[in-house]
C-alpha cells in the first residue's frame, strides 16, 4: 500500500501549504471555531454573506495537513455560492467521508475528490470533516440573520 | 444427552456446543449450571472476540492515527452500535460502557443525584433490589437530604403498578427499580410503572442486569430514563456494564470520574468537558471486554431473546412442576405476574450453604445465600435462599437432576 | 530478524516469540510497535489465562459454593497476592483492583479527599502529569475548597526534590506525582519527595501507570502512601488497574462505589461497609482481566523488571543518538536525572498527525497528540509531540525503522 | 467423589446436630460475635473463666453445618483449657486449615480431625474458621482482663 496514494495526494499537501485562505476577516459577518478535542486540531472560520451569497471565507488554527487542507478546499469551493447550494456541498463531503458515496462536485469544487482517501482511514475522518461541520453551524447563523433581516 | 424440546424454538444441542464449558466436569459430574443469576457461561465467539483483539488488535483507542488503534477504535464503537440495538435505543439514547451495572447505578446515584436532589425530595425503591440498585441511593440521600422511600411489597415480593402509585408523591424525582428480582425473577410491570413515574414528573432508572440478559428489551417501550445492565450475565466478559440513558439527561449530569479522554480542554485549574457517553468513559476502558460484549450481543440477537425468554419460562414451569414433589420445599416469591426464569427456594431447616455443598459434589452449580438482597431477606424472614436460575443453554435433565439431588441433601441432613 | 543484544539479559528473540501479534503486519509492513506508553502488546500466557477463565470457569467469584466458583475465588485472590508481591507491598499494606489507573486515582482522590481535606489545605502536584492525575484533584480542590499547588518545573519538564521542597508547605496534605512522565518518561525522584512530603505531614500518592510497568518496584523503598497502576501497560488485559494504599488509610476512607459484595449488613436505610480491599471493589469485577493480570505479573516477573528497564535503557540511548541525526527534529524532556523508555519530539513544522499517519504506512505504531497532558504541552508551548516508547519486546531494528520512516515523513512534507 | 466423606463426616453432623453447647451463658464473663458477612454466618462465643481455666463455653446463632459444627467442637474442646492451651488450639485447627498442617489434637478434641476435609473447599474454611477467629478475639480479651486483674 502507497499512503501517500490515499492519504497525502499532491492536491491534498497543496492545499495544506496554500496560505491564500489563512487569515482573519475583518469585521467578518460570521465567525465559528471548531475544535477536535482528541487530537487538538482547533480552526476558526470566517464568513461573509451579502444575504443570498458567500462573498468570502476564511481559516486561522492549528491542526494536521488534512483538516487544514480540507478548510482550505472549503474556503475555495464555497466563495460565490448560496446558503443552500453551501449546505449541499456539507452534505456531500459527509456522504464522501462518512457514507462511502462518490459524491459529483460542482465546477471549481473538484479537488474535494482528493480527501476521499481519508475515508480509508477511519481516525482521521474528523480531521477532514472538522471545517465542514464548523461551516455546518455558521450556515445556521446565516440563514436565521438572513430571516431575521428580511 | 439434552433434546430439543418441543418449547425450544432454537437447536438446543447446538447451542450447548458453542459453550466449550458444558463439556466440563464439576467434582466428577456432568455440569449442570443453574447460577446463572450470578454470571453466565461464555459461548465460543465471545471468547474468540476477546483473543482476538488481545492477539491481533491489542491498541489503545481514540489514541493512536496507526491501523492496529484503527481496527481496536472502529470495533470498539460497533459495539455500542449494537448495545444501543439491542435495547432499542432512540436516536437521542446513548450508552455509556462502565465497568459494571452496579457502576452504572452509581453514576446515576451521584452524577444525576448529587447534582438534582434537594433535602426533602424522595428516592423512590423497592426492598426486592439487589444492593447495586439500593445502598448508592442510600448514600445519595444522606448526602442530599433526600429520603429513601419504599414501595410497599405484596405476597412474595410483588410490585403493582399501583404499590407504586400508592407511593408516589409529588416529591418523588426518581424512581429506581429492578427489571427483575434476582432472588425471585418477579418481573415488575415497568412500562405502567414509568408512566406512573413521569405523570408525576419523577425520573426512572430501571435495574436490568437480570431482565436485559434474559428478555428482549426495547426501552422506548419501557419508556424508562435510565437502564443498567452488564455483559457477563448475558455471555458477555466480564468488567463492562452499560448505562443507557437520554442524552439530554446524561449531558447535564457531572462526570463521576474525571481523567483523560473525557475533556475538551485541559488548564492547570480546571478541564472543560465532553458529553456522553466521553464525559463518563474517562482512562483507557475494557477494550477487549467491550469489544467481546458486541460478540454477545450479536449470538444473542442470532438466536433470539424472544426464543430465549420462551425456553426459559418452559423450564421454569417444569422445575416448578417437578420442585413441588420434593418434601420439606418452601418455595419464595410471587407466581403470579410476570417470572423470569429463577428459583428461590430453602429445604426444611438445612443451611443454604450446605445444600450448595451437595449440589456441588453432584455437579450441580447454584447460588446460596442472600443474594445481595439482605432486606428482601428480612422482609421474607429468612437468611438465605438456594437459588435454581435458567439460561438459554439449560435443559429439563438439569430440572432432573437439580431434583435427584434435593434428594441427596435430604439423605445426608434428614 | 531482531537480534539479542548484548545488552539483554534475556533471549529478546525468544519474548518476541511470545508475543503473536509481532508476526502480524500492519499496512502490509511488518509491525513495529512502538506506543507502549497508550498500551502494551500481550504475551500468550497473558491470553491463554483470559481464555482459560472464560472457557473454562465463567464463574462469578465470592459467590458459590461450588467447584467453579471456588476457583474463580482462588484465581482471584491468588492475582491479588501477586499484584502485592510485585510492588514489594508491606504486611500492612494492600491492592484493590480497579477498572484503570484512573478509577485508582479518583478514589484517592474523592474517597480520601472529600473525606480529609479543608478547605485552605494544599494539594502538590506538578504540570507534567497525566490527566489521571490532576484532573481529579482540581475537581476535588473545587469541592472542598481545597488549593492545588504545582512544582515549579525545571528545563524540560525536570523535577528534583529540591523543587518539590520549595512548593511543600505546611498546608500541603497531599503530593500527587507521577512516577514517570509519560511524555518525556522522566523519573522524579520519588522515594527522595516521599521522605519531604512525610516531614511535613503530607500523603504522596504515586502515579505508576509508566513507572510500575517498566521499571522495578518497591512501595516500601519509594515510601509512598498509595501506587496507582494499570494492568493494560504491562502485557496484561485492558480493565484493570490497582490502588496499593496502606490498610490504615484505606479502612479510614470511604467507599467510592456502592453496592454489593462490599457490605457486612444492609439494612433499608443504611448500610455497614467491609474493610479493604472488598470497600472498594463492588460489584463483579473484571475477574478473567485480574487472573490474567496476575498471569501478566508472573510474565514480567520471570523475565525480569530489572533485565526489561536496563533493555529499554540501552534501546533509548541508541535511539536517542540515531535521532540525533535526523534534520529538522526537536527532542522534548530533560536527559538529565533518570529516565524510562519514552521520547517525545517534532519533525520541523509537521503536524504529529502527519508524521504518526506516515509512520503508520510504514508500519510503524508511534502514539501524537498531546498524550493527556495538556497544561505540559502548554508548558513547553507546543500543541502536541510525537512519542516513540519502548517495551521488552522492542529491536534496535524498531529504532532503525523509525529512523528511516522520518526520512519519508520529510520526503512527503519537506 | 464421594462429597459426604469429605465434608460432611458423621462427626460434623453429629455435633452440627447437638444442642449440649448452643445456648447463653449467664452473665457470662467474655462475650464476643462473630460473622463472616459474605455468607450470613453470625455466631456469638460465651466463655467463662476463674482466671486460668476456662470453666465453660457455648455459642449461639445461625450458620452452615460446617460452622455450627466447628463452633460445638470448640466449646467441647476448651472447656477445662488453659488460656495458653486454648491459643495453641486455635492455632492448630487454622493451620490444618489454611496451612495443610495435620495437627494432634489433645484428648477430648480429637473430634477435630473430622475438619480437615473442609480444607478442599476452600470457600468453606471460613465456615469453619468463624468460631475459632472469634475465640482468638475472646481469649485476648480474657488474658488482658487476667492481667489487670492481678
Ligand atoms: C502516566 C499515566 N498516568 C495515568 C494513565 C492512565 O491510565 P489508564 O488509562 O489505564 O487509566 C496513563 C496512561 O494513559 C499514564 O501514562
Ligand atoms: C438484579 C441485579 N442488579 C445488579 C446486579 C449487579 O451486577 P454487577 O455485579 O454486574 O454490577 C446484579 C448481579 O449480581 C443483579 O442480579
Amino acid at each position: 500500500m502507497n499512503l501517500g496514494d490515499d492519504l497525502y495526494r499532491e492536491i491534498i499537501l497543496d492545499n495544506y501549504k496554500s496560505t491564500r485562505n489563512r487569515r482573519a476577516l475583518e469585521s467578518p459577518a460570521f465567525r465559528q471555531e471548531g475544535v477536535n478535542p482528541s487530537c487538538g486540531d482547533d480552526i476558526e472560520l470566517y464568513l461573509k454573506s451579502d444575504g443570498e451569497q458567500i462573498t468570502d471565507a476564511s481559516f486561522e488554527g492549528v491542526g494536521c495537513s488534512i483538516c487544514i487542507a480540507s478548510a482550505n478546499m472549503l474556503c475555495n469551493a464555497i466563495k460565490g455560492m448560496e446558503v443552500t447550494q453551501a449546505e449541499e456541498l456539507v452534505e456531500r463531503v459527509k456522504g464522501m467521508l462518512t457514507r462511502n458515496e462518490t459524491p459529483e462536485f460542482p465546477d471549481g469544487a473538484e479537488d474535494l475528490e482528493a480527501i476521499q482517501g481519508v475515508a480509508k482511514y477511519p481516525v482521521r475522518i474528523k480531521c477532514a470533516l472538522l471545517s465542514w461541520n464548523t461551516l455546518h453551524q455558521l450556515l445556521d447563523e446565516v440563514r436565521s440573520q438572513a430571516r431575521s433581516g428580511d | 444427552m439434552s433434546t430439543t424440546s418441543a418449547h425450544t424454538r432454537y437447536d438446543l444441542e447446538r447451542v450447548r456446543a458453542d459453550f466449550p464449558i458444558l463439556t466440563r466436569k464439576m467434582r466428577g459430574k456432568p455440569l449442570a449450571y443453574l447460577d446463572n443469576g450470578a454470571t453466565s457461561l461464555k459461548p465460543r465467539p465471545v471468547i474468540d472476540a476477546e483473543v482476538s483483539y488481545l492477539r491481533d488488535i491489542s491498541a489503545n483507542i481514540h489514541r493512536g492515527v496507526y491501523e492496529l488503534s484503527e481496527q481496536a477504535t472502529v470495533l470498539y464503537d460497533e459495539a455500542r452500535e449494537k448495545a444501543k440495538r439491542f435495547i432499542g435505543a432512540p436516536s437521542d439514547g446513548e450508552a455509556v460502557f462502565t465497568k459494571s451495572a452496579t457502576e452504572a447505578v452509581n453514576i446515576v446515584a451521584f452524577s444525576w443525584g448529587r447534582k438534582f436532589l434537594k433535602p426533602g425530595d424522595e428516592i423512590l425503591t423497592t426492598e426486592v433490589e439487589h444492593h447495586a440498585n439500593l445502598i448508592p441511593w442510600q448514600e445519595v440521600a444522606r448526602q442530599t437530604g433526600a429520603h429513601l422511600r419504599f414501595v410497599e411489597l405484596g405476597p412474595g415480593g410483588i410490585i403493582t403498578a399501583a404499590s407504586v402509585e400508592a407511593a408516589l408523591t409529588e416529591r418523588t424525582r426518581i424512581v429506581a427499580i429492578t427489571g427483575m428480582s434476582n432472588v425471585t425473577g418477579f418481573m415488575p410491570p415497568v412500562a405502567q410503572i414509568s408512566r406512573l413515574a413521569h405523570k408525576r414528573g419523577a425520573i426512572v432508572i430501571v435495574d436490568g442486569a437480570q431482565l436485559v440478559s434474559h428478555h428482549p428489551v426495547n426501552v422506548e417501550e419501557l419508556d424508562v430514563d435510565f437502564l443498567v445492565w452488564s455483559g457477563h450475565k448475558m455471555c458477555g466478559p466480564t468488567g463492562v456494564g452499560v448505562l443507557y440513558g437520554r442524552r439530554a439527561l446524561l449531558n447535564n449530569m457531572d462526570p463521576l470520574l474525571y481523567g483523560g479522554d473525557m475533556i475538551v480542554r485541559v488548564y492547570r485549574d480546571r478541564a472543560e468537558y465532553k458529553e456522553a457517553p466521553d464525559r463518563f468513559e474517562t482512562g483507557t476502558p475494557n477494550i477487549s471486554g467491550v469489544i467481546a460484549l458486541g460478540a454477545a450481543i450479536e449470538y444473542l440477537e442470532e438466536i433470539g431473546m424472544e426464543a430465549i425468554a420462551e425456553h426459559e419460562e418452559h423450564l421454569l414451569e417444569y422445575a416448578l412442576e417437578r420442585l413441588a414433589e420434593v418434601d420439606g420445599i418452601t418455595l419464595y416469591g410471587p407466581r403470579e405476574g410476570r417470572c423470569g426464569g429463577i428459583i428461590s427456594f430453602n429445604l426444611g431447616q438445612v443451611h443454604t450453604h450446605d445444600v450448595g455443598s451437595v449440589l456441588d459434589g453432584e455437579g450441580i452449580a447454584v447460588r446460596t445465600g442472600f443474594h445481595c438482597a439482605q432486606p428482601f431477606m428480612r422482609h421474607l424472614g429468612i437468611h438465605g435462599t438456594v437459588r435454581a436460575s435458567f439460561y438459554l443453554y439449560n435443559t429439563r435433565e438439569d430440572v432432573d437432576r437439580l431434583v435427584t439431588a434435593l434428594g441427596r441433601v435430604q439423605e445426608v441432613f434428614g
